[in-house]
């Protein structure tokens, strides 16, 4: 990481202390199905927060609640200050709301570039006369930010598949490079749902020390999703643990292990 | 051998960004021009350059336009003629108020209107996809055609309800009506379509283009990642209603020169369009111009060109063969290459670019 | 070859294997004429029995005569499948062949060609179709639209109808409805019909059928119905006209008050019925049927050859001798051209010549074994039309027949909306080439 | 689509209706106070002229709507066609339009060639049932799990060659279906009701019987029958089709033949009244907002959209037409089905479809 990220990154690291974003007792259901009940938690400045479940507990519908997706019946979502439980994903992602994806989202047909150059869509400001032209101040913009783009891939390592197609990644790769544009937006609250699902021990390293790079070196506050309970363990500082879309544990890593009704419903399950 | 980048280095961003990074890429382009401005012209006969040149220039804006919204966007479109005569319809209204602007200018203002009217018809697209938007826009292409029918004022009041195109000059050349000759009448058509497909260019490989490919390939993402799903939809929409308009234009002003113009905005020409951009290359503008020369040259050339090469085909059997033909080649395409005609360019210059020493 | 004549044609030819590389150079003793052909596409089952008819007539008088004094006829037709597009390539195409006269078959591809052949200087011959104006020969100058115009078509239906009243004076108050193809060639009669019910106090309805809707008109018929039209005026084409008849039949329209423009009087338009079309009216002129001379040598010397692919059956069908008698205008066109240049192998401006001063005569119909066929057209210098008669032809259930006589369209009425209309044209047009071509002393 | 939640949301639904219910209530409020603001105006010409004329005229609306009703009953039956291969092969078959023609055309074709009726539509149901196998071979097969709409655009590609083949072998001339030989009924039954004529064409009432017993008799085959269940399996889901043991590629074929059947039978009934041609392949295109009306999977949605858009077209042209020029039959139907999908996306029998991510 050098010193241009830093400035690109621009927020100062802060201490984790200040709320960010808040779930008050929000409840979400799909026809008679319900998602989630009534689960209150909040996420502060800087932290990386986890959220953990047994499968179909809710953890996605939670963070789709979060960045507008879905919209919950009951309950409301605060985010840096203000209400905000009816918003449209791209209001979300204005407001600094990045995300990743279980199952990779990546746009199939674009090469790992221009899918990371998407996350600069926000950032970009010249209008469609300019882009026609491609000359000018439309092409200075175009690369300014290339730079940086291309210090983000510099950063996750991903230099030789610059201009691949990424449909046709591996997908350790593929999930670098959603990891990537979701950084291009300089994001305030990264949500990343199961990062590294599906990959390889050396694979899940790499992309544990691009989570903590981040939120070390950008300030970026982090949620997420993930079922190993090392990595949860060791990345997070605080845990939220969700069963059958409701709460039933929430603290710091070591508290929700010594949780009784934790190991009942989760880890003795799991493992 | 000879198309090799190595040697080829960057030294700044913009020049790996450029649309052509390759040398040989350029040169090739260069080339191709070369032959289109000068190259057709003189070695060409008229019949050459009116029905197979023009038309094909022609059919590769409205192409261009099409894949804007299908390829690039994936917002399939049945509708594309009838935003075509939008543009034509509106030249012609324009041409009547503005007798003193130049057509070429006039030509280009009229695709704002396409662009309009493919706005208002490409609203729906935010609640409904795939084939559900297909028909929506076949609403477009029935209710477009039977306004070109039913509303007099837009052919004048003319008692065929046909077009007619007016005398127009460049620098004292007739280059609409009758006696503007085809060389004429062709250049100005190269000219449209180069300056366009330059914009064309520009615009799929910067911001907006991305968001189209964005929505594309994954619309849910591509709104998380901050993209308006409606303004990325009606910009594609627009953007290209603009390029069918301006074709639409190009088409009854420097090709047909007038006449019965609703007869030729019909779904038929939807279809054929949305088969060249199939056959040259969903999402590729170099592909936008082979399905169209494709397309448009195949029927000229079963029809004329067997027959002179002494293969004893009627012009109805001809047309037969067509329709056969091209309904087998969308399938053989859609099997061997879903990408087209485009993706077999690019299989070829690769193979070039090894060749004679493939490992 | 020279060698920029090779340069030129590998270059043409590794561009595209078009047939335009170089028009065949016409033999001496022969003359080309392109005629566009649809019998591909919706509108087939009226272009093939006209392409029938025209291709075996030149072919009878190549065969029986050995070619227009000793001219053959080099006759080609090219698909357009009533596309206007096509048939512009098929204008091309023409063109670089030299073709001595362009036969564009169909209102769209005759506005096409108008411009372009004032500048290129070839005659169009559009028989009773196309743009009505152009019969007005100052203004267009190589356009022949012989024997009459749509808008005399219009104007022979009002006459037809106060005929079957009892007089002019009797369509007052009487209600005239009209089906048209929603497309330029339907459009056609509405300004000369307007006039007329204007004049004779009789009410016009009208009743649009779009393209796509042609063998849908069942919503249509429910409005005719409604309305109660005393005769309906059927200017249509393609599958429209059988789907009329039989919607006439089923809304217990009165069929005898049905009259169909004369391209929608083809021998299937009126099966399409069944016993109960019999009645069925269309305007027509030719006669159909097989007691023609002319006729029965194309039976002789084509058809029983084999030297056509026209089943012995179809030949005669109002549609096949439509074809017929176009055949003729341009034979004997080529021959009154010859009469007056005094060539042999005549050019596209000797055509014009030709038929600019074209006088078929009742004898002359006699020679060609053709009386009764048609009715005597001439063309003049300012006329291209003629303006000649017609007369309303009747569906006995197997065939047309003809049981009144031969009628003439009310000239005075069109002829100067003609005129105002032809006017209009050139001045939209801007820099419409003047008529620089002189008069023809008619033969 | 298939992992979608069973029941529909229903407050969303009834958000649906309470809009389309409040738009109705409104349109009907304005026509009342513009009525009583001016009497002869476009306010009066829009919501009450027509009406009057109905009241006025019940035999024409009678005989609107039956006209509406049989053109419902021909669209809904090119409409179960598409239905039946989307549920069971989830292709979007545009070509189902021109293989009613070209059923049609075998079939007079055939005949003119001096085959005898029934044996000429035994011989028919052989081309098509060869059609189907072709169309299995050559272009589902190799296309087997690449995204719907590619499929869906193959399907033009096979419109196409239909098209060029069929106007090869049959010429484009339009033919007049066999009706007659085929023992369906000629002339009409004229109504004397309602103070006027309602003329019911026996053809008509004829297409309707048989439209209704095939629908029965589809059902029935879905019902009991070891193939219906086949079927049914593979609609719900492939895999689970796969791992009981049936071969997916004999399933299409069967219900593209099925579909075949059905088209056949449309281009008999559609023929017998008006002529068979390649026009009516336009026409076959109005099966389109059919389905977005009834939704790509719902047999009863075929039906009723159907009807829906045939009355619907045929009310509108007749009565409000005339406002603005006539002819608006073209493109009616295409906006029916927007305004509706604009309430309901799904369709009126589709389920409420739910994106996950």
């Amino acid at each position: 990481m050098n010193a241009h990220s830093m400035a690109v990154a621009g927020a100062p690291v802060t201490h984790k202390g200040e709320v960010l974003l808040s779930v008050e007792s929000i409840s979400l259901r799909f026809g008679g199905v319900k998602a989630i009940t009534d689960v209150s938690f909040d996420i502060r400045k800087g932290e990386v927060r986890a959220i953990i479940g047994p499968n179909g507990a809710g953890k996605t519908s939670m963070l789709n609640c979060i960045n507008g997706f879905y919209h919950p019946q009951e309950g409301r979502i605060t985010y840096k200050g203000v209400r905000r439980d009816k918003m449209r994903p791209h209001r979300a992602a204005a407001a600094g709301i990045a995300r990743t994806f279980q199952n990779v989202a990546l746009f199939k047909g674009m090469s790992t570039l221009d899918n990371i150059m998407t996350g600069r869509t926000l950032k970009m400001r010249k209008g469609f006369f300019w882009q026609a032209l491609r000359h000018g101040p439309a092409m200075n913009e175009e690369i300014e930010h290339r730079k940086v783009v291309e210090d983000i891939i510099d950063f996750l390592q991903i230099q030789h598949i610059r201009k691949l197609p990424v449909g046709k990644l591996p997908y350790g790769l593929q999930k670098r490079v959603e990891l990537g544009r979701a950084l291009a937006m300089e994001p305030e609250l990264l949500l990343l749902d199961e990062p590294m699902a599906g990959m390889n021990l050396e694979e899940k390293e790499d992309m544990c020390r691009f989570i903590l790079d981040v939120n070390n070196q950008f300030g970026t506050t982090i949620a997420l999703i993930e079922h190993d309970m090392g990595v949860v363990m060791d990345l997070s500082d605080r845990v939220v643990v969700l069963e059958y879309g409701r709460k039933i544990a929430d603290g710091t890593p070591a508290e929700v292990k010594a949780d009784q009704r934790v190991i009942d419903a989760y880890l003795g399950v799991a493992h | 051998m000879f198309y090799r980048e190595a040697g080829q280095y960057k030294t700044n961003y913009a020049a790996d960004m450029a649309v052509f990074p390759l040398r040989q890429d350029r040169i090739g382009i260069a080339v191709i021009l070369a032959i289109a401005f000068i190259g057709i012209p003189l070695l060409g006969n008229d019949f050459f350059i009116a029905s197979v040149m023009i038309p094909f220039l022609v059919f590769s804006l409205a192409a261009i336009g099409l894949n804007i919204l299908t390829g690039y966007t994936g917002l399939i479109s049945l509708g594309t003629a009838a935003f075509m005569g939008v543009g034509a319809y509106s030249c012609y209204k324009l041409t009547t108020f503005f007798p003193g602007v130049n057509i070429i200018v006039l030509i280009l203002v009229s695709g704002l209107f396409s662009a309009a009217i493919g706005v208002l018809f490409g609203l729906p697209s935010l609640r409904i996809k795939g084939f559900y938007l297909a028909v929506a826009t076949l609403a477009a292409q029935f209710f477009l055609q039977w306004a070109f029918v039913r509303i007099p004022w837009l052919f004048n009041y003319n008692a065929s309800g046909a077009i007619e195109v007016p005398q127009r000059t460049l620098f004292g050349l007739p280059i609409t009506g009758a006696s503007a000759t085809p060389e004429t009448r062709y250049f100005v058509c190269l000219g449209l379509v180069v300056v366009l497909t330059w914009f064309a260019s520009n615009i799929v490989h910067g911001k907006l283009g991305r968001s189209w490919m964005a929505v594309r390939d994954m619309d849910i993402a591509a709104e998380l990642m901050g993209i308006k799903l409606l303004n990325a939809k009606l910009t594609a929409f627009a953007v290209s209603s603009y390029f069918a308009g301006v074709a639409g234009a190009m088409m009854i002003f420097l090709w047909y020169g007038g006449g019965e113009a609703n007869d030729v905005f019909t779904i038929r020409l939807s279809f054929t369009i949305l088969f060249m951009v199939i056959i040259g290359g969903l999402g590729s503008l170099i592909g936008s111009f082979f399905g169209a020369a494709f397309l448009s040259a195949l029927p000229t050339a079963l029809k004329f060109g067997l027959p002179a090469l002494g293969v004893p085909i009627g012009g109805a059997a001809a047309e037969h063969v067509t329709f056969m033909l091209v309904g087998a080649l969308i399938i053989i395409f859609l099997i061997v290459e879903p990408h087209g005609l485009a993706r077999l360019w690019q299989i070829g210059k690769q193979k070039l670019r090894t060749w004679p020493f493939p490992y | 070859m020279t060698k920029s004549s090779i340069i030129r044609s590998v270059a043409l030819g590794a561009l595209l294997a078009t047939g335009a590389i170089a028009a065949p150079a016409n033999a001496q003793d022969s003359v080309y004429f392109a005629n566009n052909a649809y019998r591909t596409g919706p509108f087939s089952g009226s272009g093939i029995p006209i392409g029938d008819g025209m291709r075996d007539y030149i072919s009878m008088i190549n065969e029986r005569d050995g070619g227009v004094n000793g001219v053959k006829i080099v006759y080609e037709e090219c698909e357009t499948g009533y596309d206007t597009k096509k048939s512009i390539e098929c204008y091309e195409q023409a063109k670089s062949k030299n073709t001595i006269v362009y036969s564009p078959w169909s209102t769209g591809a005759t506005l096409a060609a108008i411009p372009r052949a004032h500048i290129d200087k070839i005659p169009i011959l559009s028989m009773a179709y196309g743009l009505s104006a152009s019969a007005d020969g100052t203004n267009f100058p190589w356009v022949f639209i012989p024997p009459f115009t749509y808008w005399d078509g219009a104007s022979l239906m009002v006459k037809h109808m106060a005929a079957e009243l009892g007089g002019m004076d009797k369509l007052k108050g009487k209600k005239l409805g009209l089906i048209h193809l929603d497309a330029p060639f339907g459009k056609e009669p509405i300004p000369v019909l307007e006039n007329l019910a204007k004049k004779y106090g009789f009410e016009l309805k009208i009743y649009p059928v779009a393209a796509a809707d042609m063998q849908n008109q069942g919503s249509l018929w429910l409005s005719i119905r409604r309305d109660r039209p005393d005769y309906l005026y059927n200017q249509g084409w393609g599958a429209m006209n059988p789907t009329a008849v039989k919607e006439a039949i089923k809304n217990n329209f009165p069929i005898g008050k049905l009259v169909g423009v004369w391209w929608a009087g083809g021998d299937d338009d009126a099966r399409a019925g069944g016993p109960e079309a019999k009645g069925y009216k269309s305007l027509n002129l030719n006669a159909a049927g097989q007691n023609f001379p002319a006729i029965q040598d194309i039976l002789k010397h084509v058809v029983e050859k084999g030297k056509s692919t026209t089943p012995k059956d179809k030949v005669g069908e109002n549609l096949y001798n439509r074809g017929v008698y176009n055949s003729m205008l341009v034979v004997e066109a080529i021959r009154n051209a010859q009469k007056l240049t005094g060539k042999k192998v005549i050019t596209a401006e000797d055509m014009r010549r030709g038929l600019e001063s074209l006088n078929i005569t009742e004898a002359r119909l006699k020679e060609i074994g053709m009386e009764g066929f048609a009715t005597p057209t001439s063309i003049s210098c300012t006329d291209h039309s003629g303006h000649s008669k017609a007369y309303v032809a009747e569906w006995d259930g197997t065939k047309w027949t003809k049981p009144g006589e031969w009628l003439e369209p009310l000239k005075d009425e069109v002829r100067p909306l003609i005129e105002a209309n032809a006017k209009d044209y050139v001045d939209k047009a801007g820099n419409w080439p003047k008529r620089t071509e002189s008069c023809e002393k008619s033969s | 689509m298939s992992d979608v939640a069973a029941q529909p949301t229903p407050n969303l639904l009834a958000n649906g209706w309470i809009k389309s219910g409040l738009i109705v209530l409104g349109l009907v409020a304005a026509a009342i106070v513009g009525a009583r603001i001016d009497p002869t105006g476009t306010i009066h010409a829009i919501f009450v002229d027509p009406f009057n004329q109905m009241a006025q005229a019940p035999d024409l609306l009678a005989q609107t709507i039956w006209e509406g009703l049989v053109s419902g009953v021909l669209y809904a039956l090119i409409a179960l066609g598409f239905v039946l291969i989307f549920k069971a092969s989830g292709v979007f078959n545009f070509a189902q339009g021109i293989m009613v023609v070209f059923a049609a055309l075998t079939l007079v074709g055939l005949y003119e060639k001096g085959v005898p009726a029934f044996l000429a539509v035994v011989l028919t149901l052989g081309v098509m049932f060869a059609l189907a196998v072709t169309i299995e071979r050559v272009v589902l097969r190799p296309l087997v799990n690449q995204p719907d709409i590619i499929l869906f655009m193959a399907t033009f590609g096979i419109t196409y060659f239909l098209i060029g083949f069929g106007e090869a072998i049959f010429g484009g001339n339009p033919k007049q279906m066999i009706a007659e030989q085929l023992y369906l009924p000629k002339g009409a039954i004229d109504l004397k009701i309602l103070g006027g004529i309602v003329s019911l064409q026996k053809i008509d009432i004829a297409a309707a019987i048989i439209a209704s017993l095939m629908i029965a008799v589809l059902a029935l085959f879905f019902q009991y029958t070891r193939i219906g269940r086949a079927l049914r399996a593979v609609a719900d889901s492939h895999k689970a089709a796969l791992s009981v043991g049936i071969s997916l590629n004999q399933i299409w074929v069967i219900v593209w033949f099925t579909a075949g059947i059905v088209a056949l039978i449309t281009g008999i009934m559609w023929g017998a009244r008006s002529d068979v041609s390649f026009a009516l392949e336009i026409v076959a295109l109005k099966a389109l907002p059919v389905l977005i009306l009834g939704g790509f999977t719902s047999i009863p949605g075929a039906i009723v959209g159907g009807l829906i858009i045939g009355i619907g077209e045929k009310l509108g042209e007749f009565y409000w037409g005339p406002l603005i020029g006539g002819g608006i039959e073209s493109w009616l139907a295409y906006f029916i089905a927007l305004g509706f999908l604009l309430f309901r996306p799904q369709g009126l029998f589709g389920d409420k479809i739910i994106e996950r991510i």
